[in-house]
């Protein structure tokens, strides 16, 4: 209730710093992040050009840190953000973007323009610009602890049948163990095959594991809206649980955004080093194979290909792994065109899907994806990220492709060897 | 004969220097054409068109020499003579101290000024009158 | 004012006003980006920043096979135009002496029949790069005052070059003129333009590179 | 009177009182008719004429009246007059002074004092409004002592000279554009004499000195049309300003190539290659030492190794150099880049500073955003 955009353009001027300097003092306006975003390669509107999304930074960029924007603004020559103008931008800041970075690799100047935009959503949510989806997910994070709305007694119930039909025993609030697992509302609730997945393997790897009935939620709304002060907040509750328990490792589930949030923003966020790493649940899983704790049996035969998540591969840097994981168990992996770190994303992702105004645009940019698909002609999809996932089985339904798809670590769980 | 024009330098002399000395002897080849059709001669200005050191040398050992030759003593040396090309013409006029101060291709079948001039010759008949101390009328 | 004085004028206290304000311009501007200062990454890396920031400057130059299926025009012509642009700007015999004597760095030159059909290439692509600016969607879009101020302006110098060259036109003292002209406006209006990019993609290219390289991918 | 003063006179030219027509005057001295015939057609070689021209030019200048000239050198160093004369032993080239009445010239004349004054009285007064007016040497505007002939400033009696003048032709780069006294500082002031006469023809016959034959040129063309050559924007005649040093010079194959010499005494050198690097001023030189040659036709002084310094330029003192090249700065850039950049870190960590400053102040002011902050 006490938004402004005098607070919109603070924050904005606190998001400057070198890099975004450097950033646009190079954009040229050659438009090439244009043809590099699935926002405006299936739509074709002209200012859904990535770099066109960050013009509220830009504007108090130009005016505020610059020579000639400071006496331009002297004579009142400067171009003004105020609510109007960032109330036009917002579907072109939320709604259109899911930070996926793919205009980051290829603009020729290098500009990171998907970090450029992430920090205009800075400035977009502390003046109350940002959607209304996605405000209602934050404030279920803050208040719940799940953009969901998922509580423990949940978590615990799923936790319960895990237990019954594998026999194994999930830790729970276990101190003192290698790993502790973090989940996403979405595992808990639609799938819950991956805290089965995730204990059947690590029964077989021997490793000492838990799961915090205090912090349990991986994903971070406060970086999809676009509010540190929150994301730090989120990422603060995990830290004092992991600390307390003494954990060695915080293990990120299936979900891009989540690995983000915790592995890359999480200490910057809370302003200190982690006394714990953070990990993948893929890294964790190529660190078993490595270390030869991963046994699996029986080859599929299926053309099989991976969808890389944009959080995970481009932005987080998790890109052999899967494909190391995959070439275990398959015969026939197949790459999709643009695969790895210039894997097209597939329209769900930074907020978008907690955005419902976004579900009529979320699906037609799905199309990049269907035209990725349509190229390779997969047996099946296997994926990393349950967003991803969930986005994608909406995708396949509507434009009747009938394609299986599968998670990397469940899959992992079922091609387990007995020993 | 132009001892003033030879290179000091090791200038590769050539037609490739100006790119002026094939197009001008093409030139007096259309001009002796001209004449053979028509009986127009013409009058090729050497001096006007940029040369190297050694362009000019060209040309004129590419005209060589032919059957005529004539020196005149007209306020200092000028120099006829007929190429082989018969009909082609070099006229070099020098001044006292044999330095070339103009000298032309002339397609003709006598440069002019090798004839005697009519100015030239009234004074001629005067002088040997004078001479001679007859008394013409 | 004669064409004498003017390329007098050109050569001298023109060029001088030009180069304080291009020189002091562009310091300037880099330590106003450079000084902003950018906060220490706190997460444990998985890659080198400084290899991979380096890495990117170099990299970042040749555009990915999708990009550049879907570009290609933009891609093309940009980069003929950038190149064919470097030829006679760095290996014309005149201009080499002119950074020789400014900076005391000579190198050899190319023939001018080599530097004018860079030229003449460039200006083509100079004159394809603006159409496809105003024709492309995107680009038309993204187009401002700015951006046709500086094609001008950079479109100027080459072609008052190329008229100077072949003395096309004027007197050579009053070409030569206006084409150190050209360059001093060019030179005068660099630091506050997107003509900057020549210098600070360096550092934009660091940057993606660096971020992208701590997080172990290679940008 | 007339007679006794050109008798006093002693002019290069023959004491001819009645001025007669120029054919008259030459065949008094016994001039051949071939000779004529040679000269016509090296005076049309000269100007750049073309040879078809050579009978109309001998039917002109036969009839050609001798006009009176008069000489005035101001601040100059006689380098035009002896440009001028070394021409003048050519025998050919002598036959343009033959045909003109030098009636003053204080150098060349025999006459001294105030008979040498009278005579130019004389000779203004007699042939008034029909007179050539040659001046070589600039005007001082600053103190009119800097230079005065028997105690007349420079600048009254190029005024009082002008007045009756058929036209002014200006010999050398101080008459045409200042020259050598007029470069940086210009002590005296000095300026070309276009700058102060403005209502009577002038032509302009720059260099420093001019060629000889441009100026013989020039005055034959008066004598043969009776009128002024044309003349390019800055009052040079075309037929020998037309194109550039540059343009009509047997090394620009060179140039084209880029093969150049980079010092005097290297291989390029001796190869005879562009000598543009070494400062050669041809490519906006306009003059016609490419092709008319100096001493005679000899060579100029590319053709002798040396680059062109575009005397026949304005201000050409002042382009920086001789031997800087011309796509060179005139000025010390190099100094210039380094105060610049110098000054400009210091204003620019003065910006950063402000930068930072401004960007402490959001953080300050920054208050902890909470869910509640997300609406208005």
């Amino acid at each position: 209730m006490t938004a402004t955009i005098e607070k919109g353009i603070n924050a904005l001027k606190r998001q400057v710093d070198s890099s975004v300097a450097a950033f646009f003092s190079s954009c040229v306006h050659c438009g090439l992040c244009a043809e590099a975003c699935l926002f405006y390669t299936e739509t074709g509107d002209p200012e859904r050009t990535p770099i066109n999304k960050t013009e509220p930074l830009r504007r108090i960029w130009k005016s505020e840190y610059t020579l000639m924007g400071r006496v331009g603004k002297m004579f009142g020559l400067t171009k003004k953000v105020d609510d109007a103008m960032l109330a036009e931008w917002q579907e072109l800041v939320y709604d259109s973007c899911t930070l996926c970075g793919r205009c980051s690799m290829v603009c020729p100047v290098g500009n990171d323009i998907a970090l450029m935009i992430r920090k205009t959503r800075e400035g977009m949510a502390a003046a109350g610009q940002a959607p209304e989806g996605l405000i209602a997910a934050t404030g279920r994070s803050v208040t719940i602890g799940s953009p969901m709305g998922v509580k423990w007694p949940a978590l615990r119930a799923q936790i319960r049948h895990v237990e019954e039909d594998t026999g194994l025993k999930i830790p729970v609030d276990v101190p003192d163990v290698d790993y502790m697992l973090l989940l996403s509302s979405m595992e808990i609730m639609n799938f819950p095959e991956f805290i089965e997945a995730v204990a059947k393997i690590f029964d077989k790897a021997g490793v000492t594991w838990t799961i915090s009935s205090e912090a349990f939620e991986a994903t971070n709304s406060g970086i999809q809206i676009g509010v540190s002060d929150i994301a730090a907040e989120l990422v603060q509750r995990i830290v004092d649980v992991a600390d307390k328990l003494r954990v060695k490792t915080v293990i990120s589930p299936e979900c891009g955004h989540a690995y983000m949030a915790i592995r890359w923003d999480g200490p910057n966020l809370v302003g200190k080093p982690f006394n714990f790493k953070v990990r993948h649940i893929l890294e964790v899983l190529d660190d078993l194979r490595q270390q030869g704790h991963l046994k699996l049996t029986g080859k599929d035969s299926q053309k099989l290909t991976y969808h890389d998540p944009c959080q995970i591969s481009r932005r987080g840097g998790v890109i052999d792994e899967p494909r190391n994981l995959i070439n275990m168990f398959a015969d026939n992996f197949v790459e999709m065109p643009d695969g790895g770190k210039m894997n097209w994303c597939c329209g769900a992702g930074g907020g978008v899907s907690a955005n419902e105004r976004a579900d009529e645009i979320r699906i037609k940019v799905f199309e990049r994806k269907k035209a990725q698909l349509d190229e390779v002609k997969p047996d099946g999809i296997i994926s990393a990220c349950s967003n991803c996932r969930i986005h994608l089985e909406d995708g396949l339904e509507e434009y009747n492709m009938d394609i299986p798809l599968f998670s990397l670590t469940e899959t992992i769980a079922e091609h387990l060897a007995d020993d | 004969m132009s001892t003033v024009n030879s290179p000091r330098f090791n200038i590769q002399a050539g037609s490739e220097l100006t790119r002026n000395v094939e197009p001008l002897l093409h030139e007096i080849r259309h001009a002796l054409q001209t004449f053979l059709d028509t009986g127009e001669t013409s009058i090729i200005d050497l001096r006007s068109i940029p040369l190297a050191p050694g362009e000019e040398d060209s040309i004129i050992n590419t005209l060589g020499q032919g059957e005529v030759q004539a020196l005149l003593d007209v306020l200092g040396p000028s120099e006829i003579y007929e190429t082989k090309y018969a009909g082609v013409w070099i006229v070099t006029h020098y001044n006292d101290d044999d330095n070339i101060i103009s000298r032309f291709v002339e397609i003709t079948d006598s440069p002019d000024v090798l004839k005697s001039q009519r100015e030239d010759v009234v004074d001629a008949l005067n002088a040997l009158v004078t001479e001679l101390g007859t008394d013409k009328t | 004012m004669t064409e004498i004085e003017l390329l007098s004028w050109a050569r001298g206290p023109g060029l001088q006003i030009a180069t304080i304000v291009f020189v002091a311009g562009v310091v300037i501007r880099i330590l106003e980006i450079l000084l902003l200062g950018r906060k220490a990454n706190l997460a444990e890396a998985k890659g080198s920043e400084m290899s991979n920031g380096l890495r990117t400057i170099v990299t970042r130059t040749i555009p990915d096979k999708t990009t550049f299926k879907r570009s290609s025009v933009t891609i093309v012509s940009g980069y003929v135009f950038h190149i064919a642009m470097f030829i006679p700007l760095f290996f014309f015999a005149p201009h080499i002496l002119f950074f020789k004597d400014v900076i005391g760095v000579s190198w050899p030159s190319l023939p001018g029949a080599v530097v004018d059909a860079f030229a003449v290439i460039s200006i083509i692509a100079m004159i394809a790069v603006l159409i496809n600016r105003l024709t492309n969607r995107v680009m038309r879009y993204l187009t401002n005052f700015e951006d046709l101020l500086v094609w001008l302006l950079t479109f100027l110098p080459l072609i008052t070059g190329y008229f100077a060259f072949h003395r096309i036109g004027l007197t050579a003292p009053s070409l030569l003129a206006i084409h150190l002209l050209s360059v001093e406006v060019l030179l005068i209006v660099f630091p506050f333009t997107k003509l900057m990019h020549t210098f600070t993609l360096f550092l934009a290219r660091w940057y993606n590179g660096a971020i992208s390289g701590y997080r172990g991918v290679a940008s | 009177m007339t007679k006794d003063l050109n008798l006093k006179n002693g002019s290069l030219t023959e004491i001819s009182p009645e001025k007669g027509t120029l054919g008259e005057t030459l065949r008094k001295q016994g001039v051949s008719r071939r000779s004529f015939m040679k000269f016509c057609a090296t005076t049309a070689s000269m100007m750049a004429l073309p040879p078809a021209m050579i009978p109309s030019i001998a039917k002109a200048l036969e009839n050609a009246r001798r006009p009176s000239v008069i000489w005035l050198s101001f601040q100059e160093c006689t380098g035009c007059t002896e440009s001028l004369t070394r021409a003048h032993t050519s025998t050919v080239e002598s036959l343009i002074f033959d045909s003109i009445s030098l009636d003053y010239h204080h150098t060349l004349q025999a006459a001294a004092g105030h008979g040498a004054e009278l005579a130019r009285e004389v000779a203004m007064e007699e042939n008034y409004g029909n007179y050539l007016l040659v001046v070589d040497g600039s005007i001082p505007l600053d103190n009119p002592g800097y230079s005065t002939i028997a105690g007349i400033s420079n600048l009254d009696m190029l005024n009082e000279a002008a007045k009756g003048a058929a036209a002014i032709i200006a010999v050398g780069t101080c008459a045409t554009y200042g020259g050598i006294p007029h470069a940086n500082p210009n002590p005296t002031g000095a300026v070309s004499v276009k700058d102060i006469i403005k209502d009577k023809p002038i032509i302009n016959v720059p260099g420093c000195p001019p060629i000889p034959v441009v100026i013989t040129g020039v005055l034959a063309h008066f004598l043969t049309f009776g009128s002024l050559p044309e003349l390019d924007h800055i009052g040079r005649p075309k037929a020998f300003y037309g194109q550039s040093i540059h343009d009509r010079c047997y090394r620009r194959p060179f140039y084209d190539k880029g093969q150049f010499a980079e010092t005097f005494d290297d291989e390029g050198a001796k190869k005879g290659w562009c000598l543009f690097k070494l400062g050669c001023k041809g490519p906006t030189t306009y003059n016609a030492c490419a092709t008319t040659k100096w001493n005679n036709g000899t060579s100029f002084p590319i053709e002798s190794g040396h680059p062109c310094i575009g005397c026949s330029e304005p201000d050409f003192w002042d382009g920086g150099g001789f031997y800087k090249a011309l796509s060179m700065p005139t000025d010390n850039l190099t100094q210039t880049l380094k105060y610049a950049a110098a000054g400009a870190v210091a204003a620019g960590v003065t910006v950063g500073v402000m930068n930072r400053s401004k960007k402490n102040t959001s953080n300050k002011i920054h208050v902890k955003t909470t869910l509640e902050d997300l609406e208005k």
